[in-house]
């Protein structure tokens, strides 16, 4: 295994809701990455008050956003966030092995 | 590598008690190995035996217990969390088992990886 | 018994807590008992509406096809911000049933004109 | 005037439940009638007898049963929250009964006020 | 009594963490009255990022603090937001009494 | 057993939901069993740190008197974020305890050098 790149973030609120997505990109550190899940989802949508600021947060850091918790959410087939990757659990799993520590914003 | 997870929502309240679940048993399909599932905080309802959710509804609990059973994961649920809750050996669902924060802590010594679901 | 206005005031995104089927099932009975029965949805809780959800993908209920048959239980008073939608980048083609779109100073005085407020 | 109170939250989980605790309190030392207590969503946890908190901490089981007892207080558990949750006529503290949701919206239409509490 | 003034309107919510007090502010409508409570109550500080913004709301619509919930979080000295009253519970029964509904929001 | 770097990460205010007082509980513990113990408050964390919190008024648990014996337990990591303090018009004097002042950008890089992280 490579040297881990870094911590591995993971949010599950709105960010219409709740601070905590906003919170957690300003503490991304270098090589952090950021997986949306559950509520934290609805951050990926496009035309949103929040959707410029994500992919902000796009450009310097890997984001992955949970495919069952988009689905779910009746947002599969929507155009999302530029430089989002969808991931299933099996990519959740690899991604915290990958990374040094996992570390849950909620 | 070896995994532990720790559990803050109970079933019904949040969805990361689902996520919680279905992260364990992406686990169990990989290559790696989960060591234990801790509960703690609203996290020991899910080791209730007395929920009973109506017809097509999922019951979470029982879900637990199967992993136990079948898979044989290692599912704690913090006595103290669980007397403040009342969740206790007397409503304890199959699979579960009753300790104390040591294991929790213990997960976290002898996992490489520890990842919370909470609220 | 007397029939009163109430108002379920709807703010929570549907799956991630449990909160917004159990509401729904509330303002089902409170128009069994033959009340009038408003519906909110502001804020996340216009995230309830949208189509093409997929509740089995996660094993939960499936309550969003209830709001198909609201009409069968009389309740037609479904109210939706528009400018909730707006801020999530949401319009009105993205919403499972016909609703009564309404800016926010209208839904501010539509939420005070009620006789029981119940939230979620 | 006639109170009746909705109570979302469960003890530990979020002091909500303690605000609506001190809210039938409030309007029992006043003029006012409390008609009915509620439980529903997580509140269904208030009524779980099984809760032992530890020395130094509060007791809200008790508590909501001692409103009851002394109080003639109506406390009304959700069967269908309930169940999901665990809580039934098995581990029910006394005080509670258990019926259904029209029991909140009977409330909503004789009480003249009705207060939510949750989180 | 006299005529019902408008709603009670509570919210218990961090205005730092959540979005439910910014939402309630925009939909207080005429003769609307709220109550801050639990972590509510934080709102009421002076020099914070939200203080102007309920300063501003204290100016159209009657505000009201719960005391006992600024006491418990150690803010029961501190100077609070311009136009604030502090109440107790037994102000709650009242202003819930004096009001036409309670809307909480949470 | 191994020692590790354990992180227990504090962004709830202390009474609203009831996970701050059992956050300590299990830092405690991870220090009895001898792991390098690191607090981080930010967020509404900090206010679990304000001077004359008074738990008895609500007849809660008086867990924040228990962040005056830390050092007891062998927990000198106490980092606060001067960032969030000052967004909540709150400073360092307003601490029940000495703690470290962070920045963000800091705080960020210390929380990314730990082995195991805890968060609630």
């Amino acid at each position: 295994m490579n040297t881990p790149p870094g911590v591995l973030h993971t949010v599950n609120k709105s960010p219409f809701a709740s601070a905590s997505l906003e919170s957690c990109l300003r503490h991304l550190s270098e090589g952090a990455s950021l997986l949306l899940i559950e509520d934290g989802v609805y951050a990926a949508l496009t035309g949103s008050a929040f959707s410029e600021r994500l992919a902000t947060a796009a450009r310097q850091h890997a984001l992955y956003v949970l495919g069952p918790d988009l689905e779910a959410r009746g947002l599969a087939g929507r155009p999302l966030v530029d430089g989002l990757q969808i991931v299933d659990y099996q990519d959740f799993v690899r991604l915290a092995a990958e990374h040094a520590t996992v570390h849950a914003w909620f | 590598m070896k995994f532990a997870i720790l559990v803050n929502t109970g079933p019904f309240s949040h969805q990361a008690t689902e996520s919680a679940l279905a992260f364990a048993q992406a686990v169990l399909a990989s290559e790696h190995e989960l060591i234990r599932v801790f509960f703690y905080f609203d996290g020991v309802h899910n080791a209730n035996r007395l929920a009973a959710p109506s017809n097509g509804e999922r019951n979470l609990v029982r879900a637990w217990s199967k992993l136990a059973s079948e898979r044989g994961v290692d599912l704690v649920v913090c006595i103290a969390a669980g007397l403040r809750r009342g969740v206790r050996e007397a409503n304890l669902a199959p699979g579960f088992r009753i300790s104390g924060l040591g294991q929790l802590v213990e997960a976290g010594i002898l996992a490489d990886r520890l990842i919370t679901f909470g609220a | 018994m007397a029939s009163k206005r109430f108002l379920f005031v709807n703010r929570k995104a549907p799956f991630g807590s449990g909160q917004a089927g159990e509401m729904l099932d509330a303002a089902l009975i409170a128009a069994s008992f033959d009340q009038h029965v408003h519906l909110a949805f502001l804020d996340d809780g216009v995230f309830q509406l949208i189509k093409h959800q997929r509740p089995d993908t996660l094993e939960q209920r499936d309550f969003a096809s209830t709001f198909l048959d609201l009409a069968e239980y009389d309740i037609d008073h479904v109210w939706v911000e528009r400018d909730s939608l707006a801020e999530r980048g949401l319009t009105e083609t993205d919403l499972l049933i016909p609703v009564t779109l309404v800016d926010r100073a209208t839904l501010s005085r539509m939420m005070a004109d009620i006789d029981v407020v119940i939230s979620a």
